[in-house]
């Protein structure tokens, strides 16, 4: 018997992955993720000082001591950044993943088991995607109350459906392919072709959706925070900083209380965006004929 | 294709039904009491007692959701709480302003996103697409209220030359040119976001579009060039644009509560976080069953206008 | 610049000719419904403020302990107890009809009525006939108190002698509504009256026009007011959201702001708005403070709840957050309050002094304590911060938390708290706070119970002479400054901004109206 | 008779993400008036692309890099396109492989067809839909005025094929180029469509150029054939002679690879191995790994030369009329 | 070679039939209306009666749409019949429950049509031939990567070919696959739907080839199911033609294509273009029009709309499939059967046209 040659990793993620470090703007998105995530991680040894506490003189301008200058509570506005990023990526990282597990797996039980099961799920997706979100976040809010956890179960308690709808039309379609068929054949138990040959082919669209979802994810906990309805002092998010943007003295004259969270969120949701780009160009089947 | 409609509307209903009953029991279950919101220190417990009693919320709560379906089901929506007017009432007066703002929003959208995103498709790995892809996304990654904040600063504050909110000038006699001007800045603000959007997916729909055969049959048949992409392309390219047109409204109805905050722009907008931070239960209700109807009509409408534009697709 | 910036508004209104006859006001709270049977809802004060342009009070308050006459021509009492009252003569409404002393009784008798949906039955709680609960008592549909002489002429009569100032001051927000529009109307939906959203029968020194798209209320002058008709000819009361209102004021589009708690501009703009040449600005002190609300229940030590007074840094609150736009508050009585004791005891800031405190009292300091801080208020939504760092600098663990405004009222109205910030106002007779810290008051969420204070409160009701209610009170202030049921922590200043070309004055609670239709624009 | 349409040396290029490509290179064949030309191979040896060149419909990333394309007495590799579109559809007219695909599925039958009318002939509104009738029965519809009214969708592959011809001869024209119009039709369809395409050759006297992979459909209708195979001629002649003496071995191998009915019970001799790739293309004969009988000078690339008067033949060792294994006539 | 022939016949004439369809009808609803009421069906396979002999090869042919692949995917049951039996070694797997056709499913294999969609895109060859070798036959991962490295060396695909993804492979090389992962299991029968049919006409040999090799050394039988005459022919021992949802003859390879007896058939024939330009004016039955609807199959028989031999009686009495009492094993449905010299009727005569 012949020596079994030992084989290259993964060539498809590898295909992918060159794919995408062709999408500059997605490498470069890609980067500065990394970056903050690790601004995120390594918050307490990065910050200077306590964003929490109040150290300096109020919304005093940057200075040598206060890179950043201090808010109108005299807290360091860097600090607060640097420890908003946890907040903000916590909402955009954790909602998704929480609704993509659930989106998924409702989904593809829909799309595989059909019948009245699909029937009361779509129903069920119906009445939440009936929903304008904007409003329903805003009501559950008020029903769950403000606050990092409350937000980030608001929100993925609104993501899930379009998940859900997503991975369900993906099943139902690759329930139909022959290599689906072949697996049917060759007698695999239903959940080895969910999740074993199923899901991992509509691994891509989630992906993408997952990724945009994580930047509008950010964006709606900044605009909840605009509001007043997001994340709540003392603690930072760069949501409730930029509320002092609300201010026309801020506006005017303190630009280093809202310039700075203002050009985070843009940044972050951007990069996000451009990574989302990147995958879905990435793994676009007409440029990869899989 | 009227059956079709009909039975849309049928399966319509039970969503409806869940969706009031879910909205009922979040509403109820928000903390705060309407009526503790009178503060006032010269209001007793006994006159709180009084507004209890007035406003029915002395009934049990499965009895209330089945008193205020049945007033539903001969077209009342109740009184608001606060205002005491009848939730129609109140709605009727916000539906337009949002409509307004949302039409004008798509409408300037879709003006500039269906060329550039045309543009882009056609002329897809120039310098232009590359250029107009990128500010697409940033055009999505900007939060509304960054950009309507910076728009009021820059127009009504320093430059001065756009009202900064409002829907018209107070005294004047309104008119087209009077709101038009309101209308300017949270139609941009609104409008950025959709045409972000927007480029990116005429763009992606029409390079779709413009690998398919029957554009190589067109020019085999010596069309000229600017027949082929604004004749044969984009009717198929737009197909599903006006599906996603309808989709867009309801989205827009609630995403325009910032634009509409930061604008002083009266609509449901404006109409729902006032009602979210007065409890007003009937209000709310209200518009949150408004909205309801309108996702489930825009559904509906996308659907129908996917079967009047698109010949290959007929309901029965 | 502010004039040229108008632009907009000025094009659009047929230019700057017309803008100098007219006012335009901010406000951020909007009017509802204009009633002033029930007016004191939430997001409502917008109304108060409003329809006091359109509907007058016999007497109104312009300023501590200053009465002026409205409606009525004379107002007066010789036993305390019997009030007689002459109505203007020229005072009509403004479809015609005079103003009489039975518009007075209906809408006396409308308040009390206990079908009546309103805000107001404290404002006649001292006129005899009514029952414990402040309402006419079963079986009867009339005011027996109330006699009327003749159209214009009738008397009040209250249960027991008061101080007269507290019925003035009282019936100063009784604004009188039209008979003969609304006799018909059921008490129990007087509230469902379109009356109520377009009222064309008025008696103020302006009209109702308009109020377009919940944007802006539109007011004209009324050509035939008593008192002489306004010089002024139109009034807008605009709503916005506070931010705006700064930027507005420079640029002209709007004139004046309405200040008094619907149309405040934040204290951090504060530099920026008397930086603007266009305007004038002032600023005068609240019968409002803000506090922190102590949970009795759970903190029954005073010498704890003393020890948490001691630990706020509540001059720094002051310094920096409202630099002067605000100022520090001892007592229950606000610092513009004419019964404030000067020498009231004052908790200054000390935290070795608290910390030492709560050794003695033997606190838990591992006990996790929440500090409720209502959200809509940028100011107070800050002090909350640096309140929660001090209690945390003296070893406490505070927890912050933040609720909408109606949340937290269920929340202290529940009891279910250990500290909350919140605000208090008072009317200026000294049984104002009786509604705070009564151990049966409305508003004593802190679970206060001090027998001596309830007793005091009553004294001083029953005593009509100023000076031994003063002393009476002087007492009572000491008494609950010790307990420290609630910290009183700072009062903001009312901060008026009114254009330069505009001669009158806003300012003291609802006192501007008062004058406001000899108000002119140069 | 006349040359049509002469191609010398055509090259095509393709630039792709992986660099540039070439799919065609060196082509060379010319098409007489009335005469009906086969082009065959396998999928990807560029016999789309090579009658896509002929019109310039190569799409962006497509341009002729070498070679002249004569129609008539014009340079299709360089008139201008304002010229070229002139042509499309009038004097040469095109029909695909895929008739589901190749007609626009949100206008009426009516609409694509009289569109094509308009263009090139002066013809009013009225005078064009009774041309699109005509022509509508001409390729056997019996209720064209019905036809044009209907949407692509409703139509059957057959039916669709049968517009797409009716479209194409809608001005007469002098060559019509089908690139494999039958391939993706079931046999009888295919039966139906091949009698029309030799009416039409009898009826208009059009040149066709016709290409498939399928020798049978080659046998059934082609008066000279031209087997491609990676991008190039490998051989070149007139029907009988290159089924009756197949001289390429790939060629060879392709008729003896293909199962028919006519055939007993042999054993399928198949052609190993598969086409290499645009990216990897030898440099000397594209066939040699696959052939039985590649030698020595096969690592160079055999130039097409003509065995015989009217056949020419790529390579090297050729089989000769001798020594060659004919399949059963 | 036809000694092959000779013991074939013989086993097949003593054998027991590996499958017996009887009487096997696949009906798809048609829904319409405010509750999605079944308002017709689509009778993809309506009524087939079929054996199947072990070693043997039988053909399926028919124009698109006439229900070869239902047939084939309902006998492995990817489709549920909706009436009829499917019996596989004498028992009926028309009404077992999906759990218990496991172990049936390795003795019962299919070969799709599409080798781009019928492998996973996103596993490796090595993971697509061994999983189901762990899965059913219970193998330990180096037994499976054992067998799989042999029936890669029988498929004639390189050993390196394990670590890589199907897209890395051309059509053929990927059909290579997807027959290797089919045999692995030692299935008794293998469904074969258009296994050649996206392939390359050089290609498409060498599958046909690796087919009948693979019968030889692991005795397979196949149901092989194509639209090519040729292949078919060159892969079949008997050869069954349907016709919008039926069976319309049934015969040995040579016997249908030297003497057909069903018009339809012979339509099929003369409609095959042979690659041989000396017979390429030979005359022939031109069908004319399309299949119709298998939604609303026309009466009596299902071909008379098409066939240029009909009359009344096609057009009312159903004819059904039978030997017409000879001893061959020619099975026909057909009241006008063709006698051994075939009409003739060329274009000229008949309406070819819609
Ligand atoms: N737009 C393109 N970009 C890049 N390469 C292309 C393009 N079009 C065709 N090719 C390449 O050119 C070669 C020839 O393609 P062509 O379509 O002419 O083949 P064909 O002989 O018509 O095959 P088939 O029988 O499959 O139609 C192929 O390898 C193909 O990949
Ligand atoms: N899931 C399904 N639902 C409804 N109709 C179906 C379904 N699958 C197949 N059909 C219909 O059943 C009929 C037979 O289809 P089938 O795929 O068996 O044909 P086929 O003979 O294999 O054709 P081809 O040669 O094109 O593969 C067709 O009319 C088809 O439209
Ligand atoms: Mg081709
Ligand atoms: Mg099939």
């Amino acid at each position: 018997m012949a020596q079994v040659p030992s084989y290259e990793v993964d060539s498809y993620w590898r295909m992918i992955r060159q794919r995408f470090m062709q999408h500059k703007l997605a490498v470069a998105g890609l980067i500065i993720m990394g970056l903050l995530i690790l601004v995120g991680i390594f918050a307490p040894l990065i910050a200077p000082y306590d964003p929490n506490a109040i150290i300096g003189a109020f919304s005093a301008p940057p200075s040598g001591a206060h890179w950043l200058g201090t808010d109108q509570v005299g807290r360091d506005v860097l600090s607060r950044l640097i420890y908003a990023t946890r907040v903000s990526l916590a909402v955009g990282v954790i909602t998704v993943i929480l609704y993509v597990l659930i989106g998924t797996v409702v989904g593809a039980i829909a799309g595989y088991v059909g019948g009245w099961v699909d029937m009361l799920i779509n129903r069920i997706i119906d009445v939440f995607m009936s929903f304008p979100s904007m409003m329903v976040i805003l009501v559950l809010v008020t029903v769950l109350g403000t606050g990092l956890s409350n937000i980030i179960i608001v929100l993925a308690l609104l993501g899930w459906p379009a998940v859900a709808r997503l991975v369900r039309g993906s099943v139902l379609s690759l329930r139909q392919t022959e290599f689906v068929r072949a697996g049917i054949a060759l007698g695999f138990s239903s959940p080895r072709l969910i999740f074993g040959h199923i899901l991992p082919n509509a691994m891509g669209p989630i992906l993408v959706n997952a990724t945009f979802g994580a930047a509008a994810a950010i964006l709606s906990e900044s605009s909840l925070s605009f509001l007043g309805m997001g994340v709540q002092p003392p603690a930072a998010s760069w949501g409730n900083m930029l509320n002092a943007a609300q201010s026309i003295t801020a506006l005017t004259t303190q630009p280093w209380l809202w310039i700075p969270p203002g050009l985070v969120i843009i940044l972050s949701v951007l990069s996000i965006n451009f990574i989302g780009d990147g995958i879905r160009d990435a793994m676009d089947s007409r440029r990869t004929g899989v | 294709m009227f059956n079709y409609i009909i039975r849309r509307l049928l399966i319509a209903l039970p969503v409806l039904l869940g969706v009031t009953f879910l909205n009922f029991v979040l509403i109820n279950l928000a903390p705060g009491d309407p009526v503790d919101m009178y503060v006032n220190p010269d209001v007793t417990e006994e006159d709180k007692q009084i507004r209890r009693e007035a406003l029915g919320l002395n009934d049990p709560f499965m009895i209330r959701y089945f008193k205020w379906l049945a007033n539903l089901l001969q077209g009342d929506l109740g009184h608001s709480f606060s205002s005491f007017q009848p939730v129609t009432a109140m709605i009727a007066e916000r539906i337009g302003p949002t409509l307004l703002l949302v039409g004008a929003s798509i409408l300037f959208g879709y003006l500039i996103a269906i060329p550039i995103g045309i543009y882009c498709a056609v002329k897809s790995g120039s310098k232009f697409d590359y250029l107009m892809s990128t500010g697409s996304l940033l055009g999505v990654s900007i939060p509304n209220f960054f950009l309507g904040l910076g728009l009021i600063y820059i127009f009504g504050v320093l430059l001065g030359i756009l009202p900064t909110g409002g829907m018209n000038s107070m005294g004047g006699s309104g008119g087209f040119w009077d709101t038009l001007t309101h209308l300017i800045l949270p139609t941009i603000t609104l409008g950025t976001s959709i045409s972000g959007g927007m480029i990116r997916y005429v763009r992606s729909s029409v390079i779709e579009v413009l690998g398919q055969e029957y554009l190589r049959t067109a020019r085999a048949k010596g069309m000229k060039e600017f027949i082929v992409i604004n004749k044969h392309a984009l009717k198929n390219a737009l197909i599903p644009l006006i599906t996603i047109a309808g989709l867009d409204i309801p989205i827009l109805i609630g995403g325009a509560v910032i634009t509409e905050t930061i604008f002083q722009w009266n609509g449901m907008g404006q109409l729902t976080i006032q009602a979210i931070f007065s409890r007003d239960f009937p209000l709310l209700m209200g518009v949150n069953m408004l909205a309801a109807l309108s996702v489930l009509a825009a559904n509906l409408w996308s659907d129908v206008m996917y079967a009047v534009v698109d010949p290959r697709i007929k309901y029965s | 610049q502010g004039e040229g910036a108008g632009t907009a508004v000025g094009a659009a209104s047929g230019g700057n000719a017309s803008q100098a006859n007219q006012l335009t006001i901010g406000i951020t709270n909007p009017p509802l419904m204009f009633n002033p049977i029930d007016s004191d809802g939430s997001g409502s004060s917008g109304a108060v403020f409003t329809y006091r342009y359109f509907f007058d009070s016999l007497i109104k308050t312009t300023g501590p302990l200053q009465f002026e006459l409205q409606l009525a021509e004379s107002f007066e009492t010789e036993d305390n107890q019997t009030f007689k009252i002459a109505l203007h003569p020229d005072a009509n409404w403004t479809d015609g009809t005079p103003i009489t002393a039975e518009d007075v009784e209906f809408t006396i008798n409308l308040i009390a009525n206990p079908k009546t949906i309103t805000t107001q039955r404290s404002a006649i709680f001292s006129l005899d006939g009514l029952n414990e609960k402040g309402m006419l008592p079963e079986g009867k549909d009339k005011l027996e108190s109330i006699k009327v002489i003749d159209d214009k002429h009738l008397e009040l009569r209250t249960k027991t002698p008061v101080d007269p100032n507290l019925v003035y001051e009282r019936f100063s927000d009784v604004l009188i509504v039209p008979k003969h529009i609304l006799s018909e109307v059921n008490p129990a939906e007087l509230n469902q009256n379109p009356f109520w959203r377009s009222p064309n029968v008025t008696s103020g020194p302006y009209t109702f026009v308009k109020y377009e798209n919940k944007s802006y209320v539109e007011l004209a002058a009324n050509p035939d007011y008593y008192r002489g008709a306004p010089k002024i000819k139109k009034v807008f009361i605009k709503i916005m959201p506070a931010a705006n209102m700064v930027a507005q004021l420079e640029s002209g589009e709007l004139d004046m702001n309405a200040a008094q708690g619907v149309g405040n501009i934040p204290a951090t703009e504060w530099s920026t708005v008397k930086s603007i040449e266009s305007l004038k600005t002032l600023e005068e002190q609240t019968r409002r403070y803000n506090s922190i609300e102590i949970n009795t229940e759970r903190f029954p030590d005073k010498k704890v709840r003393q020890a948490l007074a001691y630990a706020i840094d509540r001059q720094m609150i002051v310094d920096q957050l409202m630099p002067g736009t605000g100022e520090l508050q001892d007592g229950p009585y606000s610092n513009s309050h004419p019964y404030h004791d000067e020498n009231i005891l004052k908790y200054s800031y000390d935290p070795e002094l608290a910390k030492q405190m709560l050794a003695e009292a033997g606190f838990d300091m591992n006990a996790p304590i929440e500090l409720i801080v209502p959200t809509g208020d940028r100011t107070r939504e800050m002090a909350g911060n640096i309140i929660q760092q001090n209690f945390q600098a003296i070893g406490l663990k505070v927890n912050q938390v933040n609720f909408d405004f109606p949340t937290t009222v269920s929340k202290l109205v529940s009891g279910d708290f250990d500290l909350a910030l919140s605000s208090f106002g008072s009317i200026i007779d000294p049984d104002g706070p009786a509604t705070v810290y009564r151990s049966t008051a409305a508003l004593n969420d802190m679970r206060y119970n001090n027998p001596e204070v309830d007793a005091l409160f009553d004294a001083g009701m029953a005593e009509t002479d100023p000076v031994k209610r003063g002393e009476i009170y002087d007492k009572l202030q000491n008494l609950i400054q010790e307990d420290v049921p609630l910290i009183t922590v700072y009062s903001e200043f009312n901060l008026m901004a009114i254009g330069e070309d505009i001669n009158g004055k806003g300012g003291v609670v609802d006192g501007m109206h008062y004058d406001v239709n000899t108000w002119e624009r140069r | 008779m006349n040359d049509l349409l002469t191609v010398r040396e055509l090259k095509t290029n393709f630039r792709t993400e992986t660099g540039e490509v070439t799919s065609v290179d060196d082509v060379s064949f010319s098409l007489q008036e009335g005469e009906t030309l086969c082009i065959v191979g396998e999928s990807g040896c560029g016999k789309s692309v090579t009658s896509l060149s002929i019109l310039r419909l190569l799409g962006r990333s497509g341009y002729i890099s070498h070679g002249s394309i004569r129609f008539q007495d014009k340079e299709l590799a360089e008139l201008p396109e304002h010229e070229l579109i002139k042509l499309r559809g009038k004097d040469i007219a095109m029909i695909f492989q895929d008739p589901m695909s190749s007609l626009n599925p949100v206008f009426t039958i009516g609409n694509q067809l009289i569109e094509v009318i308009r263009m090139h002939l002066d013809l009013n509104a009225k005078q064009a839909k009774e041309h699109a009738i005509t022509l509508l029965k001409q390729v056997g519809f019996s209720r064209a005025e019905q036809i044009l009214g209907q949407y692509p969708h409703t139509l059957s592959g057959g039916m669709k094929q049968r517009v797409m011809i009716a479209m194409a001869l809608a001005c007469k024209p002098k060559l019509l180029i089908a690139d494999e119009p039958t391939t993706a039709l079931d046999v009888t369809i295919q039966a139906q469509i091949l009698q029309l395409i030799k009416d039409i050759r009898s009826e208009y006297g059009t040149s066709i150029m016709l290409i498939t992979h399928d020798l049978g459909v080659v046998a059934e209708m082609a008066d000279r054939i031209i087997v491609m195979y990676a991008g190039q001629v490998v051989e070149e002649g007139e029907v009988f002679e290159l089924f009756d003496h197949p001289a390429h071995p790939y060629t060879n191998g392709l008729m003896e690879s293909i199962p028919h009915i006519e055939m007993d019970d042999v054993k399928l001799r198949s052609i190993q191995g598969s086409v290499p790739s645009l990216q990897e293309m030898p440099s000397g004969c594209r066939f040699m790994k696959r052939c039985t009988r590649a030698g020595e000078r096969c690592h160079s690339l055999p130039p097409l030369t003509e065995i015989k008067a009217g056949h020419k033949v790529r390579c090297w060792y050729p089989i000769m009329p001798d020594n060659l294994s004919k399949i059963e006539g | 070679m036809s000694t092959l022939q000779m013991n074939k016949k013989e086993i097949i004439t003593a054998a027991t039939p590996l499958l017996q369809l009887e009487s096997v009808h696949k009906y798809y609803s048609i829904k319409k209306g405010l509750f999605s009421k079944t308002i017709g069906h689509i009778k993809a396979v309506d009524g087939v009666d079929l054996t199947v002999f072990p070693g043997e090869t039988v053909g399926l042919v028919g124009e698109s749409g006439c229900g070869k692949s239902t047939l084939g995917r309902s006998i492995v049951k990817l489709e549920e019949v909706s009436t009829g039996k499917v019996l596989f070694e004498g028992k009926d797997l028309a009404p077992l429950p999906l759990g218990q056709m496991r172990g049936i499913r390795r003795d019962l294999q299919m070969i799709f049509q599409d080798p781009y969609s019928s492998l996973n895109p996103r596993k490796r060859v090595v993971d697509l031939m061994t999983e189901p070798l762990k899965v059913l036959r219970g193998m330990t991962d180096g037994e499976a990567l054992q067998q799989a490295s042999w029936l890669m060396e029988i498929v004639g695909l390189p050993l390196s070919s394990l670590g890589k993804y199907p897209h890395e492979f051309s059509g053929g090389q990927r059909q290579r696959i997807g027959i290797a992962r089919a045999v692995a299991l030692k299935p008794k029968l293998i469904v074969c739907d258009e296994p050649v049919s996206a392939l390359d006409v050089s290609i498409q040999a060498q599958i046909l080839n690796l087919l009948k090799d693979l019968q030889q050394e692991f005795n397979l039988t196949y149901l092989f199911i194509g639209h090519g005459l040729g292949s078919v022919k060159y892969m079949s021992d008997r050869i069954a033609v349907m016709y919008l949802g039926k069976i319309v003859e049934f015969a040995s390879a040579k016997a249908l294509f030297q003497h057909p007896k069903h018009p339809y058939t012979k339509a099929l024939l003369d409609a095959y273009p042979v690659p041989n330009p000396h017979l390429r004016n030979k005359e022939r039955i031109l069908l004319q029009g399309d299949v119709p609807s298998p939604a609303a199959p026309p009466t009596g028989c299902r071909f008379h709309t098409r066939c240029p031999l009909a009359n009344h009686k096609c057009k009312e009495e159903e004819p059904v499939l039978t030997n017409n009492g000879s001893e061959q094993n020619h099975h026909y449905a057909c009241h006008y059967p063709l006698i051994s010299n075939p009409i003739v009727r060329t274009r000229e005569e008949g309406a070819l046209y819609v």
